[in-house]
């Protein structure tokens, strides 16, 4: 009797948790189905832009990011961003500032109505204060008003910035900071600009 | 013909609050098409506004009175005033619309 | 209607025997005044209005935002407390200075609001005729970029 | 806050309490009232038996209660994928035209004014969207997932904008779309007139641009995805008081 009881329930239990791993499975497909079905490709933005790198789908899942194993996997995803970031093949970290302004104002490239040779900007007002005098600007990112004056002009600082320009995932798994080397959306050089805007002394930035 | 207006006005001690929206693009001659085109200079020029058949007020556009121009202006009248908004572009296109004043 | 009559009255050579006589406002006589939209500068709008250099008055209440979101858009409001009977909006750094002038009859309150776009930051003029004299008030906007800028 | 951020904050209030009256979006709703009204399409009917799920022809209040199941289509639908069917089951019109019509030309712009005018009477109402239908609560949970899925060159997912409180880009406050306080300040305000370009936008075309901004390929109008997603904000939403149409930068 007891043991008849204990099989029902093992069983009714195996059962409710088949059912919750097919709902599972089953919104995975119809959400792999809705996404490959809800998009097309136009200008210069491809379908391929749907597909997600470990990183991305990685992010996708709060749940999972903030979880223990969460935090653990986290660090994998930071050392494979890392691992991937190029260091100025001229030896350069600093470039010009006021190219930097230039590049930080705007905000254009990489949507469908861009044509494939625009120049991208790197949208850093956005989401950073920079220089004061740009009223306006976005706060999803930290104000890098007096960056380098307030951090100082050590090969460190420049060093960890280079990274944090290039690749932010390399620090913070799911920044939301796009990895602007890692996906070429700025041009060495034009790193090398941004960077002369946040640390050459000369910068309005620094004043 | 262009498209209708919205008109709105308001009666209150007296003075007649009225409130204007004009549907029309006010291209400014200065705007470029996707192919790169100059789109030719077209907007509105001339407003006028009678209420029981008297000019109220009249207003001359240039191009850079925004898109769907919006006026807004207080006259001397009543309720049940009627009135007539009329307008007439660089096309020579005109619209007139009537509201009474509630 | 009144729009028709100006029409009309651009083609006759009596609009002007007419508003001497009296038998319709000056500002019905009034057709689009190409000269003074086409000025470059506020001079050359003072010029065409025969303003001279208005005077600042604090008679002239010019209620705008300092800074517009967005240049396609900038909202405008004028009113004085003298009795005007025309008025006029100007921007500094608009390729066209003049955005817009409007005729107040009698009976009308000397007050407008509209919308009018701006291509940069710039100052902004309101201009008013009483009694035959020009008088102003000015206030900067600053224009800022919005969005994304995508 | 910064003094200077604080002033600047408040000059815009005041930019933004000044255009707030005489909102242009009245235009649209004006030329929607007429076509809703007015025979069209190849079987030459107008729309005024469109059931938007209160029963056929009932605008009040209908926004305020989609997206919903609709048992005739057997699938979730938000106001313009419901308006696609009722333009091409009643007036005989393609639904693959209006889906492939530029957005404010041809199809598109029947769908602007109709819209405006729907979501109209649904101002001042509560957001009031059920997820008591299987498929509604499954359209929710696909709408949260696309919501936090990252892609494309730049790994922006709408969460990236609008998961967190208080933030902005440039000058633009961006509502955190996972708060029903966020929600509201989204959902309850698009469709609206944005006077930057002097368009009424609809929220098929309000996502469209977001996916255009996340450097995301282009979204098929009337897709589920854009379905969910509405679904989630919705939901999201429920309770709060609608303003469509808004009025926005």
């Amino acid at each position: 009797m007891k043991i008849n009881l204990i099989k029902i329930f093992t069983i009714s239990l195996l059962i409710a948790l088949f059912q919750l791993a097919y709902a599972q499975n089953n919104l995975d497909a119809k959400f792999e189905k809705m996404m490959a079905s809800g998009f097309k490709a136009e200008g210069i933005a491809g379908l391929d832009r749907i597909d997600q790198d470990e990183t991305q789908k990685f992010c996708s899942d709060p749940i999972f990011v903030n979880s223990k194993q969460g935090a653990i996997h986290a660090l994998k995803i930071q050392n494979l961003n890392m691992a991937s970031i190029l260091q100025p093949s001229d030896g350069r970290f600093i470039g010009d500032w006021k190219r930097g302004e230039v590049i930080a104002q705007s905000g254009r490239g990489g949507t469908w109505t861009d044509k494939p040779d625009a120049v991208n900007g790197g949208g850093c007002y956005n989401c950073h204060q920079i220089d004061k005098k740009e009223i306006s600007y976005g706060n999803l990112g930290p104000s890098l008003w007096n960056y380098g004056k307030s951090r100082g002009y050590s090969q460190e600082v420049i060093a960890y910035t280079w990274n944090q320009i290039n690749n932010a995932k390399a620090y913070n798994a799911c920044s939301n900071m796009p990895r602007f080397g890692h996906f070429k959306l700025l041009t060495q050089e034009q790193i090398q600009d941004v960077m002369a805007l946040l640390l050459d002394p000369q910068s309005p930035v620094n004043q | 013909m262009g498209d209708p207006m919205r008109i709105r006005a308001a009666e209150n001690n007296g003075i007649v609050e009225v409130k204007i929206l004009m549907k029309h693009d006010m291209e400014t001659g200065q705007r470029k098409d996707a192919a790169g085109k100059l789109i030719p200079a077209w907007f509105i020029t001339m407003v006028s506004v009678k209420a029981q058949g008297k000019e109220v007020f009249a207003a001359d556009f240039g191009t850079a009175i925004s898109k769907d121009p919006f006026l807004n202006f207080k006259y001397k009248g009543s309720r049940g005033d009627k009135l007539l908004v009329s307008w007439v572009d660089t096309r020579g296109d005109k619209r007139s619309d009537e509201a009474s004043v509630s | 209607m009144n729009l028709q009559r100006r029409e009309v009255l651009k083609y006759t050579a009596v609009f002007g025997l007419m508003a001497s006589a009296g038998l319709i406002s000056s500002a019905q006589a009034e057709e689009w005044n190409k000269a003074a939209f086409e000025g470059k500068t506020i001079e050359d709008v003072f010029s065409v209005f025969g303003a001279g250099s208005p005077d600042k008055s604090s008679a002239v209440i010019l209620n705008v935002p300092e800074i517009a979101e967005n240049g396609a858009v900038v909202p405008v409001s004028i009113s004085t407390t003298l009795k005007a009977q025309q008025l006029a909006i100007l921007v500094e750094k608009n390729p066209n200075a003049l955005v817009a002038q409007f005729f107040i009859p009698t009976g009308t309150e000397p007050f407008v609001t509209t919308r009018i776009k701006m291509a940069q930051t710039s100052n902004v003029y309101a201009l008013v005729k009483a009694d035959g004299k020009w008088s102003m008030a000015a206030k900067e906007i600053k224009v800022t970029l919005g969005g994304c800028g995508g | 806050m910064h003094a200077n951020a604080q002033s600047t904050a408040d000059a815009i209030a005041k930019y933004r309490e000044m255009i707030a009256d005489g909102n242009p979006a009245e235009l649209y709703e004006a030329a929607g009232e007429e076509l809703w009204k007015k025979p069209a399409g190849p079987k030459n009917a107008t729309l005024e038996k469109c059931n938007l799920g209160l029963g056929p022809g009932v605008i009040k209040g209908a926004a305020a209660q989609l997206p919903r199941y609709f048992p005739d289509t057997n699938r979730v639908q938000d106001l313009e994928s419901r308006l696609i069917t009722c333009m091409s089951t009643l007036q005989g019109i393609s639904a693959q035209e209006i889906i492939d019509a530029p957005f404010q030309q041809g199809y598109k712009k029947t769908m602007d004014d109709i819209v405006a005018y729907v979501v109209t009477y649904s101002k001042d109402l509560k957001v009031n969207v059920s997820t008591k239908h299987p498929k509604e609560k499954e359209s929710y949970e696909l709408g949260k997932r696309a919501f936090f899925y990252e892609g494309g060159p730049m790994d922006f997912s709408c969460a990236t904008c609008h998961g967190s409180t208080g933030k902005r880009i440039r000058m633009q406050d961006l509502p955190n779309l996972t708060t029903p306080e966020g929600a509201i300040a989204g959902w309850g305000y698009w469709p609206a007139y944005r006077v930057s370009n002097g368009q009424f936008w609809t929220m098929g075309l309000r996502l469209n641009d977001c996916y255009r901004q996340q450097r995301f390929p282009f979204p098929i109008y009337g897709s589920e995805v854009l379905t969910a997603l509405s679904m989630y904000m919705a939901v999201n939403a429920n309770g709060g008081v609608i303003h469509t149409p808004g009025l926005k930068r």
